[in-house]
């Protein structure tokens, strides 16, 4: 499944963000994506994955294979860890949890409920629900925030494993990851203004 | 010119631009001739129109109640339009001029509730029953208020056009089912028939014929009022036009710097 | 699609008792109404049956702000969105999960508000009936209601302001079914538009839901 | 003026609420068209004096 | 503490028209109970000084579980609990933000609302009365409610049901100086005990809902 | 303004998670906790501000002169930058807002409602509340979480102008910040499990 991205445009609340931007992402390889505060990339995650339609430009591949992980996890605090991975296992037709569970360390939290956890533990169970998705492409935004180096180490072990099966990822982060892949900073490809005197255009 | 030229032409008007120029050239022409029907209608009716031997002077009051009754309805339907089209071509103008419209509609429909309340005072004894009609309109009423509140509570104009413009549509539809079973729980007081039978209603005609006296100020006093809610619904589209451009113009402004 | 609906009703289970809230805000009102109107029993009679409708919407909008909000506030709808499920299901599901959790109980313990209400005997078989008829299309409206306003803060209140006029039918008509079946006429008529709002309702509304829900996930 | 009998009041208010309200939707509609239309070019000057 | 003051009335404003949305709940609640008890209108004002009573004690409750709950979720009121400002004083600025946004405006409107019921016109003054003071008792007990269960996901029913017994004397004694109003009784013994309760729980009550919100932030 | 610990012991949800703790933070000095995931941070920076009673031990000198950052920021999104910030200063007292919105580059923000800032520029904001306080000792929860490396400059620099000003900082951190300070690594005082047979010690 090759994710490619031609000329795309995107825009937040109504304010274009980034644009140009074109790159393809084969099975077996990581992208990393750089960029100061504020210039793009949880938009550009975001319309990547489907959740909002980009301005202009064609996004190729990325229906029904992308997991996408964002700021927050998605954890129901009065579940315990089990069964908040459980349901996303079922949700995506996943019967395993349990090597999921191995990745990120999680057994002995197993019964914990998820909101009693500390803020790395719940990291930790968030990006495993990645594992029981099977979907090949994973974008993940800043990833590795509260983890120790302990649990970033399990982390990009699972992105290894998984760029290892032919999967690929998009990953958004500030810090260094001990990862190797491609890195794209996304900085030059801020949205040059339109001419003011664009009067329909300005509407966006 | 053919009839799909025709039609594009009229999407033209769609563009924000050519709106605001057109508008701008037609706009003193539907101020002052709603102004000129009002206060003819008005001045007409008042002055020039004799008591009702059963309802006395109180008969006046329909020169205010009827037209606005029936622009709180034309405001609503105009909405509704206007939302489809946003939703099937996304032309941002037809957006807009929903939400331009919505508080004239409020206005409508307060001066309906409230001539009918002063009116009911001293021909029904109550100044509010829960009768069929004026209990569909309280619920238009409730309608306008959250669709403006709504449009108030989301920043994104978009996705603000979106939703209410979803709102609209199934608004409008338990609006109507709303209507039914009002009529279905309760058979008013309220008259019921169409303008055309004003005599009927003000009771100088039982046989239910028009009665001219009252029914030609009522007609000029509509007719104002349909120019004036295009007036302000033109007027307030053009406004809303610049205050999306002044907070895209901003945001660009933040882009730059 | 039934793991989202065994955890929603697991999630309202560990919620301090998700059932009995609901319940006991009915209870509640139906037990303030004395406070507020006065004892004299041939008048609770009398409003009995309305005042049970109206408690039970109640009952139902109060818990309507909470039915998408939580999902939204920890992303879970994020999720849900780029899961293999579409939106449509989502939402009939979480509709489905809020009537369980809050029509459903309400159906069941109407009848015993009533007997404090002195409601007429015939009365409880007509109320029971409507409620049960009626409870889906609240929860229903409620979802669509609650997917226009998920990204606000403070929704709650609007969230009111905008479904209440669009329960009016359905109260309508389920309170007529109530009043009459109490005062022994015949109820085969506002029946039957409860029975058609509910079931047009519950065919059509999702996909409102849904539409509206994706543009507010954007 | 025309006599207006025992409704005086009641025909004087209906005017008077509704002319009322119609005259407040008009001017406070012009209000608001003005200050748009001035914030609108202030900021279009603003824009095109820093590119 | 104005700066809180401020702030509190300033979210209000901000999210979507604040003062209107408690109001506008208040104005549905009433125009509801017609369709659910049906249009009868000697029947209406039998119960109107109740039924709006009972709708302002609603509209205030189901604005209550945001009282609190968006500064706990966002962390301010960790960071309120760590500034030089007493937690007494803080729940008492937001009991006060509460009144102003959603008691007041209740007050104002109830008379508007009276008429669609066909409250008798004497009552008019009383219920104006009644409500402005009682309904700054309903502020300061709903904090209280809303400092008992900040912590909890899916407070909001939870919260309806710790609050609605601890508003049953104020709704009581108000209820009763309406509706003997409205009759054209003597209200001087209910509106002194209506006084009494106010007063009672704003001196006091404060010192309850820190206490229990010190043990929340926990 | 020093804080002194001695012998603290701190739970969680009922169950101690570390014990034994001393230290003594003086003016002018950092200190930076370490340690693994859900070892106990949080629950200690909370205890030491107040936010919770300790188990056992004393804290002397946290009264009153503690500002503390948590893991959220305490941010209301329909308030603008300006006003969020204003809204810290007079509550604690403080006049100028100016240089703390210099200290984090929020000048060209301040106008922006928090709620439509991207992760790192709501972090920056809640960062420079800090500022604001007036209090000597900073407790700080993770802080660089989100921001790019010219904003983690930033917030050592403005924790280097604290010490300077003869303030304190208690730190927890999993990342680099550049900071020099002491370090604390809490995972040697993990809490022993009791004896079970103390049945009134197996209440906590
Ligand atoms: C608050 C109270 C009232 C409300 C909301 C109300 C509302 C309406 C509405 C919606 C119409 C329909 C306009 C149309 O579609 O043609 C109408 C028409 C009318 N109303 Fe009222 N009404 C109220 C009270 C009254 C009272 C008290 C009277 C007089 C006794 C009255 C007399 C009329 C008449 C004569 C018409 C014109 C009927 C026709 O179309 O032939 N209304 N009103
Ligand atoms: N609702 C909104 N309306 C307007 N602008 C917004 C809105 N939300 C975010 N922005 C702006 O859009 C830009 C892009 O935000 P985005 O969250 O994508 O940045 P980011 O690259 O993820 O930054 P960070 O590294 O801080 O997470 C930012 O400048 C932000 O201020
Ligand atoms: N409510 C609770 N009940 C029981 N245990 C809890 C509760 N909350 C947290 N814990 C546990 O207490 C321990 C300490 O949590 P704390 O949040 O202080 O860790 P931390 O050192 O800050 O970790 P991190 O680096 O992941 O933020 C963790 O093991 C956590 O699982
Ligand atoms: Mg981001
Ligand atoms: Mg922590």
């Amino acid at each position: 499944m090759t994710l490619t991205v031609t000329n795309l445009a995107i825009t937040r609340g109504g304010v274009p963000v980034l644009e140009g931007i074109n790159f393809a992402l084969e099975p077996g390889k990581a992208l990393i994506l750089r960029g100061p505060n504020g210039i793009g990339k949880t938009t550009l995650l975001r319309t990547l994955a489907g959740l909002q339609p980009p301005l202009a430009g064609v996004i190729d591949g990325a229906e029904d294979t992308v997991a996408y992980a964002g700021h927050s996890d998605g954890l129901k605090p009065t579940l315990t860890v089990v069964e908040n991975l459980r349901f996303w296992a079922s949700v995506f037709g996943a019967a395993d949890i349990q090597s999921a569970l191995d990745a990120y360390g999680l057994n002995e939290l197993a019964d914990r409920q998820a909101g009693n956890l500390s803020a790395g533990q719940k990291r930790r169970l968030g990006l495993s629900r990645l594992l029981v998705t099977g979907r090949p492409i994973w974008m993940l935004d800043e990833p590795t925030v509260s983890l120790d180096r302990n649990a970033v180490a399990m982390f990009a072990d699972a992105v290894r494993g998984h760029l290892g099966q032919g999967g690929s990822a998009l990953i958004a982060t500030h810090i260094d990851l001990g990862l190797d892949g491609e890195v794209l900073d996304v900085g030059p490809y801020k949205a040059k203004p339109k001419p003011i005197d664009d009067f329909d255009g300005g509407f966006l | 010119m053919s009839i799909a030229s025709k039609a594009n032409a009229l999407w033209e008007y769609a563009n924000p631009k050519k709106f605001l120029t057109t508008t701008e050239r037609v706009l003193p022409f539907f101020w002052i001739s709603s102004a000129v029907f009002i206060v003819v209608g008005l001045v007409w009716g008042f002055f020039f129109t004799p008591d009702d031997y059963k309802q006395g002077s109180t008969v006046k009051i329909i020169y205010l109640h009827v037209p606005s009754a029936l622009m709180a309805i034309n405001c609503w339907i105009m909405m509704l339009a206007t939302s489809l089209v946003w939703l099937v071509r996304r032309h941002h103008v037809s957006a807009l001029a929903a939400r331009a419209a919505a508080p004239v509609g409020i206005v409508m429909t307060l001066i309906a509730l409230a001539t009918g309340a002063i009116w009911g005072q001293p021909m029904w004894g109550t100044w509010w029953a829960w009768d069929p009609r004026l209990t569909s309109f309280l619920i238009l009423f409730l309608f306008y208020l959250g669709y403006v509140a709504l449009w108030e509570a989301i920043e994104d104009p978009d996705t603000a056009a979106d939703l209410t413009s979803v709102l609209c549509l199934v608004g409008s539809v338990f609006a109507f089912l709303s209507r039914y079973a009002v009529n279905f729980w309760n058979q008013g007081l309220h008259q019921g028939a169409s303008v055309m039978r004003v005599g009927a209603v003000t009771g100088t005609d039982t046989e239910e014929k028009v009665s001219n006296i009252f029914f030609f100020p009522l007609l000029v006093c509509i007719i104002g009022f349909v120019l004036l809610f295009i007036a302000l619904v033109f007027y307030r589209t053009g406004t809303e036009i610049r205050a999306r451009r002044i907070k895209a113009l901003i945001a660009r402004e933040r882009v730059n710097g | 699609m039934i793991a989202l609906l065994k955890r929603d009703l697991t999630l309202a289970f560990r919620a301090g008792g998700g059932f009995g809230l609901g319940l006991a805000f009915f209870l509640i009102v139906t037990v303030l109404v004395p406070f507020s109107v006065g004892p004299q029993s041939s008048l609770l009679s009398t409003i009995a049956p309305g005042v049970l409708w109206l408690g039970a919407l109640l009952a139902c909008l109060l818990s309507l702000d909470r039915l998408l909000a939580l999902d939204w506030e920890d992303g879970s709808l994020d999720l849900l969105a780029t899961a293999p499920l579409p939106l449509e299901s989502v939402v009939t599901i979480k509709a489905l999960a809020h009537w369980i959790t809050t029509g459903l109980p309400l159906v069941l313990a109407a009848p015993v508000l009533g007997v404090l209400l002195n409601l007429p005997v015939p009365g409880f078989f007509w109320l029971v009936v409507s409620l049960a008829l009626g409870t889906p299309a609240l929860s229903v409206i409620g979802t669509f209601g609650a997917a226009l306003t998920v990204g606000l803060k403070r929704g709650g209140l609007l969230l009111s302001l905008l479904v209440l006029p669009l329960y009016v039918p359905t109260l309508i008509f389920g309170a007529e079914v109530a009043r009459r079946g109490a005062t022994g006429m015949e109820t085969a008529t506002p029946l039957l538009m409860l029975a058609g709002i509910t079931a047009a309702t519950i065919a059509l509304l999702p996909f409102a839901s849904a539409a509206v829900l994706r543009v507010n996930l954007r | 003026m025309p006599d207006l009998g025992k409704y005086a009041d009641t025909v004087l208010s209906a005017y008077a609420a509704s002319l009322f309200l119609l005259v407040a939707l008009v001017v406070l509609s012009i209000l608001r068209g003005r200050k748009v239309r001035a914030e609108m070019e202030k900021v279009e000057k603003r824009m095109s004096r820093n590119g």
